[in-house]
């Protein structure tokens, strides 16, 4: 599936998908495929732009969205609305995911999500009747605890409506970051070896320790998420985590109950951190090195659709930095493990040959086609790669498709009479991740400021007596921060919402890390609980927001004006 | 009198042949009084402009003008409360209009242009001398003797004043007449 | 007939480029070499996002301005078609805030300017259709969605001709249908 | 030459003119921008008065506007709207000469001309302005302002006995046909070509009124005739083209020099910054100036027969009319007939007003059926000139009614009141017979005053 | 002034557009960004791909630019000394080669990169943590 598909769909299931504020040029997509006459269905508990153009808007509680997908497979389920074929030749355990939907009626999904049954009904209708209907969800469903299970059951919604292997159909992620997708290409991951090849089989590491010359070990090694629990509660002196060498990415600010991380990297031994700017993280290192940034290194990203492309160096970078892989590669060979290559390509070259799947994707073809979406496996000229991920078959042992569900679960941490609102992270359009770069763009930064904000319903506004604009403390039993209230009708009563990249308005001093979703470790950003308190003396939370701005910058190295001297 | 519906002009395509005398005849009709247009061609010393519009297909032609609808896009999107309803008929405040264009652009029909006017025979001009061009749409000729001016002057009978309450009235009466021959 | 910007609500996703693309046209590029505080942000188009529209305000450059019959000193002209405040002779009254329906002036702070007390100016501002710049509004340009159009008179002419088109084939059908009655 | 057109970018193909033009004349496909067939068209400028399409400032432009103004020739000064149908205008020769100051410029107008002129100053329909006309005309500079209707009264003369010779003598075809309609007098030429010897040989009006302004009119003055410059003003498009006719130059040189319609009348006087309304009227230059009733009513259609009538009672019988008044030769558009008792004899006329009637008579004259007939009129346009293609044209047609009807209600009531009501009493008309002319049907009225008409189209010379 | 153009993919997301820089080569600066024809992005770009782009030039207004390997020598808390390559590069040597010989290979973790060094930068990270560490302790913020 490619990004240029999803104009051509007939009806396009955005699900805990905002395109417009994470990816506007797929967002861009998705209105010209309505304006092209796609049906629109949009499950989220806010009004994103998404929502707003939709056919359905499925405005669904937070934290329920299993209820939501397996109501919409009990209602296809009873109304015969199956692609049985499909289901008879294409796939199995069909029988086992049928007995739990059946208890999801829309009737009883409505008590979980809010959303009118009448509604979860007629999403159901239009979804299993188009002719051909593309999922696409986001961090709106990975940011659960309950994470896998949605997408596992999202993509059965897909299986029993026959939704594969044709042109604009299927599920897709949308991901975050803009190289999600070649980290894990890379084998960025404690699991997989490039090219998703798995540290415990012994083939692929009988390949790699070939190509490395050296023993691999098998042990699949710890998530990212896991780290705090692995410096601060872990007994066994075996798995406690010792050094950190964090690269290209700021944990303190990026990552849930920052409280805890602070802890986690005050409790290291060891912390290595490699970025372009300081950070929050910085603060907590034991060594800094200065690396190149994006427009002074050449190399590939893979986008979200799979596609490697190109980046090339724009400017000359600072003469005293280095490159990320010059830095690793010098360290690597000082501690006896001797890594050199003269550039990019060099590393390319050795990669894709370990990757069946990279293979064919040279520097040579990216340059000349711009783009290419792997599985390419040939270096043939003319493999251009794959555009359909899923041709007829499926990639599992034996090529059907799985179904799965599972019951609902709730958030780990919900509103109570202490913290009685909702709350959750959602991304600021004009900002990227911790907001060291864009952060540090005049325009953007000129466009959205420190300390964010709130997006509250009016009618919780109202209660508290807060006015569009004001400075209000939010807090929960992990932290708090300061911000300003956005009324906004388009969140339900009850939620709230923060964008991550305030380092003062900074919403992960809320956020739980300690409820990840089983599978893919992900933490619930998404949910926790949250109180709003208002500030009467406005101008002196003003000056402290200043204050904190100013004490901010200076510790993360600005001189200000007159201070030089 | 005020009707439960308004009233539109409506014309017939398969009898209009696109001469325009009902351009000319509104745009007469709606300037004696103010720019002295007279009976003749030579009493008029401004630009032509009607308040409905000659539109050619390839296959066929016919004036466009407002249906003055019951829930009024133009009067629902003029943010200057220029557009009101006088007798269920929409109608354009030429004084207060401040030539926005919204109205034309919410009209489903385009019914609306944006036209200057004239002024004792002469283009309104505005503080900086540029000429006052304001929102015209058909006011159905309300305060002109005869009702309006195109209806009358279609040499083809192309032109029709509807009026909905009349017109369902007498298809109701058909239908009953209808349900009493069809009756079991 | 004067151009304007028409912001479409259906392309919309309210991401405000084009109010950057506003900054960045009339400040020109230097600020991005200059000191970060030395220049004015003031967007002349205003992304409004209420619970069923997110779409960009700004001047639609009236045939018949109420700013302009409103403004005290004469600083609201027409140049090159386009509806245009002179901030320099402008007095800051807020006449012309108030008259527009649109909400599409504001008023502003010019950094570098100062009044006799030696306080900031404050001005009215406004779009401009990007007059004078020659590559005409920079905002319908970096639009990503295509959402902001130029509306001329060609393209007013073309949609309005469109849909009288579309009326007359409808009435050629009921007309039609009449006749075989 | 050209005298009416139709501007392709304009029209839009209603062919509404094509349901007024008498001689079927404009060619064209349905919702397509219409031609004029030339060698059908009889210049009436019907057409001209039918067209309702503008050029318009919201689908053509302003430009458009100016551009269509400035290839017309129409003064700046003008802002009325323009037509697809239109005739050609000459009012920079008459600006030009009325600008040089070697040219004496006479104006002449035609009867129809006084009843329409104000409509275009936002008079109501039908006013009668003929001393304002003379003031305008003054104002603008003429030289000597003398009237057709003097001419009109010199037609009666002449055409009166030569109806009387045809009559008594049988010398001539009868019936006679009036010749003062060009419109008329092109069809009869070109589709019935052997009929032309029933058209009287009389000059109309306005080219007998040019012949006699640059010879008696001359010597009067003690002026040269080529130093002087006549301009007609006519309620008619056809009549540029009767002017321009090769043989139209008895009197040396070209008897009239240039014609213009009544709305170029009112162009001139507007772009002369005359303000209309507050000229006092003023009189005619005489004598060939002076006129009668009788030459007034040249302008309704059975104006000619009954002013014909008038005299030719009184010069057959020898004794006064009874009433001058004769209802029966009066009317509307289509043929009506009358028997006029004259003495002993009984005269059998006719009347046909609008050319489209006019076929059904030529058909009949041609199969002997209307032999006994001794007397026919014929306009082409519906209620004659006062309704001709030169005259203010209607915004809405729904006023044509009250238009025709009240500017012949006007002619008629300019004749009721004028003191002189009969061609052969108008002292002027005595007075050049006395002093220049003789006879009618003499030698002088012979080569100034009529003409042969041709078989087949007639040669112009612009 | 000297100019050059030069195509790239903007690193704000995964939507992979292409974008086109125009750099004062007498400057080494960027002066310009405007959207190229790209796969997915079609000649369009988002504010960030327009105008996220000075961050480069370092205008000091959230954080500063690091330019210099720093170590903070005087323990955990202590101020951060600017150092040369070489004692930086010894230093982290040193200190994960201690660590490693007392608590194991399996004692250090390390992150990839989901943002700006790209792949191949990714690829000698994981390298570098399995075949010169020993772990397979490496990941990234996939879900942030």
């Amino acid at each position: 599936m490619g990004v240029h598909e999803i104009e051509d769909a007939k009806l396009i299931f955005n699900f805990g998908y905002n395109g417009a504020d994470s990816h506007p040029i797929v967002q861009r997509r998705i209105v010209r495929a309505k304006q092209k006459g796609a049906t629109i269905i949009c499950a989220d508990p806010r009004v994103t732009e998404a929502a707003r153009i939709a056919d359905v808007h499925l405005q669904l509680k937070g934290g329920t969205n299993i209820a939501l997908v397996n109501a919409m497979c009990n209602v296809i389920y009873n109304e015969g609305l199956v692609d049985q074929h499909f289901i008879d030749t294409m796939s199995v355990d069909y029988d086992a995911f049928v007995e739990i939907i059946k208890k999801y009626t829309p009737e009883y999904a409505e008590t979980i999500c809010k959303v009118p049954a009448e509604l979860i009904r007629k999403a159901a209708r239009m979804y299993a009747k188009a002719p051909s209907a593309m999922i696409l969800y986001g961090m709106g469903v990975c940011q659960f605890g309950q994470a896998v299970d949605v997408v596992k059951a999202l993509g059965s919604l897909a299986l029993m409506t026959g939704n594969y292997g044709k042109p604009a159909s299927g599920i897709g992620p949308v991901r975050g970051q803009n190289n999600v997708q070649g980290a894990c290409d890379m084998g960025a991951l404690p699991n997989n070896y490039p090219g998703y090849q798995n540290v415990t089989n012994p083939d692929v590491q009988a390949k790699f320790e070939k190509a490395w010359g050296v023993k691999l070990s098998n042990k699949v090694g710890v998530p990212l998420t896991h780290v705090p629990q692995r410096v601060l509660e872990e007994k066994d002196p075996a798995k406690k985590l010792h050094a950190y060498y964090i690269f290209g990415e700021d944990p303190a600010q990026s990552d849930p109950d920052v409280a805890e991380i602070r802890e986690t990297l005050e409790k290291l031994d060891f912390v290595i951190v490699q970025d372009i700017f300081m950070n929050k993280t910085a603060e907590f290192a034991d060594v800094i090195l200065p690396s190149t940034s994006w427009n002074e290194h050449d190399g590939v990203y893979s986008c979200c659709d799979r596609g490697f492309q190109r980046i090339r160096k724009v400017v000359e970078p600072p003469s005293t930095v280095k490159t990320d892989w010059e830095i690793i590669c010098e360290i690597s060979t000082a501690m006896g493990y001797k890594m050199k290559y003269k550039n990019t390509e060099e590393i390319w070259n050795e990669l894709i040959d370990l990757c069946p799947n990279f293979a064919g994707a040279t520097y040579e073809k990216i340059e000349k086609y711009g783009c290419i979406q792997w599985p390419c496996r040939s270096k043939d000229m003319n493999d251009k790669g794959t555009v359909f991920l899923h041709n007829g078959k499926f990639a599992t042992a034996d090529g059907k498709g799985k179904f799965y569900t599972a019951e609902w679960r709730p958030p780990q941490e919900l509103e109570n009479e202490e913290y009685p609102l909702s709350f959750s992270t959602v991304r600021e359009v004009g900002h990227y991740s911790v907001r060291t770069m864009t952060g540090n763009c005049r325009m953007l930064r000129n466009l959205e400021d420190e300390p964010g904000w709130i997006q509250m319903n009016p009618a919780d506004c109202e209660k508290l007596h807060i006015k569009h604009g004001d400075l209000v403390k939010v807090m929960n039993k992990r932290g708090w921060c300061i911000t300003r209230c956005n009324a906004t009708e388009r969140v339900a009563k009850g939620a709230t919402y923060m964008t991550y990249q305030w380092w003062i308005g900074c919403c992960n001093e809320l956020t739980i890390g300690s409820n990840l979703d089983p599978v893919s470790n992900t933490p619930e950003y998404k949910y926790c609980n949250c109180r709003v308190e208002k500030i009467d003396d406005q101008a002196a939370a003003w000056d402290y927001v200043n204050n904190e701005y100013k004490d901010l910058r200076s510790r993360m190295g600005i001189k200000m004006i007159g201070e030089e001297a | 009198m005020t009707n439960k519906y308004s009233c539109y002009v409506l014309a017939d395509p398969n009898k209009c042949t696109g001469c325009k005398a009902c351009e000319l005849a509104c745009f007469a009709e709606h300037n004696k009084s103010n720019n002295g247009v007279g009976y003749t061609v030579g009493t008029v010393t401004i630009p032509v402009t009607p308040k409905l519009y000659l539109t050619k297909t390839k296959a066929y032609c016919m004036p466009i003008q407002c249906r003055h609808c019951e829930d009024a896009p133009c009067l629902n999107a003029c943010q200057k409360h220029a557009i009101y309803r006088e007798n269920s008929q929409v109608i354009v405040d030429q004084e207060k209009c401040i030539g926005c264009k919204d109205c034309v652009l919410a009209c489903p029909f385009g019914a609306i242009a944006i036209l200057p006017i004239g002024e004792k025979g002469k283009l309104k001009l505005q503080k900086d001398r540029e000429v006052v061009k304001v929102a015209s749409k058909c006011d159905l000729c309300k305060d002109i003797e005869g009702g309006p001016a195109c209806v009358r002057v279609c040499p083809n009978d192309a032109l029709e004043l509807v009026d909905a309450n009349a017109d369902i009235e007498a298809k109701n009466i058909k239908t009953a007449e209808g349900l009493y021959v069809s009756r079991i | 007939m004067r151009k304007f910007v028409k912001g479409n609500p259906d392309l919309c996703i309210g991401c405000r480029t084009c109010m950057i693309g506003c900054v960045v046209e009339h400040e020109g590029r230097r600020i991005f070499e200059i000191d970060p505080d030395g220049y004015d942000f003031n967007p002349r188009l205003h992304m409004v996002k209420t619970a069923k529209i997110s779409v960009p305000v700004q001047c639609k450059h009236c045939e018949n301005p109420a700013c302009m019959a409103a403004c005290p000193v004469n600083c609201i002209k027409v140049i090159n078609d386009a509806v245009v405040i002179d901030t320099d002779s402008c007095i800051g009254c807020k006449s012309c805030v108030q008259a527009c329906p649109f909400g599409a002036i504001d008023m502003v702070s010019k950094i570098g300017t100062q009044q006799a007390d030696g306080s900031m100016r404050v001005v009215a501002n406004k779009c401009d259709l990007c007059v004078g710049t020659g590559n005409g509004p920079a905002c319908v340009r970096v639009c990503p969605t295509s959402a902001l159009t130029l509306v001329d008179e060609e393209k007013l002419k073309e949609v309005v001709c469109d849909k009288r088109v579309a009326t007359a084939n409808a009435a050629k059908v009921f007309a039609d249908a009449k006749e075989v009655e | 030459m050209r005298v009416v057109e139709i501007d392709k970018n304009i029209c839009t193909g209603c062919r509404e003119c094509a349901k007024v033009c008498p001689a079927y004349a404009i060619e064209g496909e349905q919702g397509e921008p219409q031609t004029i067939n030339t060698d059908k068209c009889v210049m009436c400028g019907q057409c001209v008065q039918k067209c309702k399409s503008y050029v318009s400032i919201v689908t053509h432009g302003y430009e458009a506007y100016d551009k269509v103004r400035k290839e017309r020739g129409i003064p700046e000064s003008v802002k009325e709207p323009l037509f697809a149908a239109h005739n050609v205008t000459h009012i920079d020769e008459v600006k030009k000469a009325l600008a040089d100051p070697t040219k004496v410029v006479m104006a002449s107008a035609a009867p129809a001309v006084r009843t329409g002129l104000a409509e275009e100053f936002g008079y109501k329909l039908g006013t009668l302005s003929n001393g304002k006309m003379a003031a305008a005309f003054r104002a603008l500079g003429f030289d000597y302002i003398y009237d057709v209707n003097f001419a009109a009264d010199l037609t009666i003369m002449e055409e009166g006995s030569e109806l009387i010779e045809r009559v008594t003598t049988g010398k001539g075809k009868l019936p006679m046909f009036t010749s003062c309609c060009p419109a008329w007098v092109t069809f009869l030429e070109r589709n019935y070509p052997e009929l032309s010897d029933h058209l009287s040989s009389c000059k109309s009006p306005q080219q007998m009124q040019g012949a006699v302004q640059k010879t008696y009119g001359a010597e009067l003055r003690g002026l040269k005739k080529k130093d002087i410059f006549n301009v007609s003003v006519m309620p008619c498009t056809c009549k540029e083209f009767e002017c321009s006719r090769e043989e139209m130059n008895a009197s040396g040189e070209r008897d009239i020099d240039v014609v213009i319609t009544t709305r170029e009348l009112a162009w001139l006087i507007k772009d002369a910054g005359i303000d209309f309304k507050s000229l006092k009227e003023e009189e005619f230059d005489k004598p060939l100036g002076e006129f009668t009733g009788a030459g007034e009513i040249f302008g309704a259609t059975g104006g000619v027969m009954e002013a014909a009538l008038r005299t030719g009672y009184e010069l057959i019988t020898g004794k006064e009319i009874p009433d001058v008044k004769i209802p029966s030769v009066r009317g509307g558009e289509g043929f009506r007939t009358a028997d006029i008792k004259v003495g002993d004899l009984t005269l059998k006329v006719g009347v046909v007003s609008g050319l489209k009637h006019v076929v059904q008579v030529l058909e009949d004259v041609k199969a002997g059926k209307l032999n006994h007939f001794h007397f026919i009129e014929v306009m082409t346009c519906p209620v004659g000139c006062v309704s001709g293609g030169g005259q203010p044209k209607l915004l809405m047609d729904t006023d044509k009614e009250t238009a025709y009807y009240n500017r012949t209600h006007t002619t008629y009531k300019m004749d009721e009141e004028l003191p002189i009501r009969k061609s052969h009493d108008n002292p002027s008309i005595k007075k050049i017979y006395k002093e220049f002319l003789k006879n009618p049907l003499g030698e002088k009225s012979h080569h100034l005053l009529h003409t042969h008409y041709v078989k087949g189209p007639a040669k112009t010379v612009k | 002034m000297a100019t050059k153009q030069v195509q790239t993919t903007c690193a704000y997301c995964g939507a992979g557009c292409q974008i086109m820089f125009t750099v004062d080569t007498d400057k080494n600066k960027i002066v310009n960004a405007v959207p190229a024809k790209g796969r997915t992005n079609d000649g369009t770009l988002c504010l960030k791909g327009h105008y996220g782009w000075d961050f480069i030039n370092d205008p000091q207004i959230l954080t500063k630019r690091i330019t210099k390997p720093m170590i903070r020598k005087g323990g955990k808390k202590s101020a951060l000394t600017e150092v040369s390559w070489d004692e930086a590069i010894k230093y982290v040597a040193d200190r994960l080669t201690a660590i490693k010989k007392e608590y194991g290979p399996d004692s250090i973790m390390c992150t990839g990169s989901a943002r700006g060094p790209g792949n191949e930068a990714n690829y000698i990270m994981q390298k570098f943590a399995r075949a010169c560490i020993g772990t397979n302790n490496v990941d990234h913020c996939a879900r942030v």
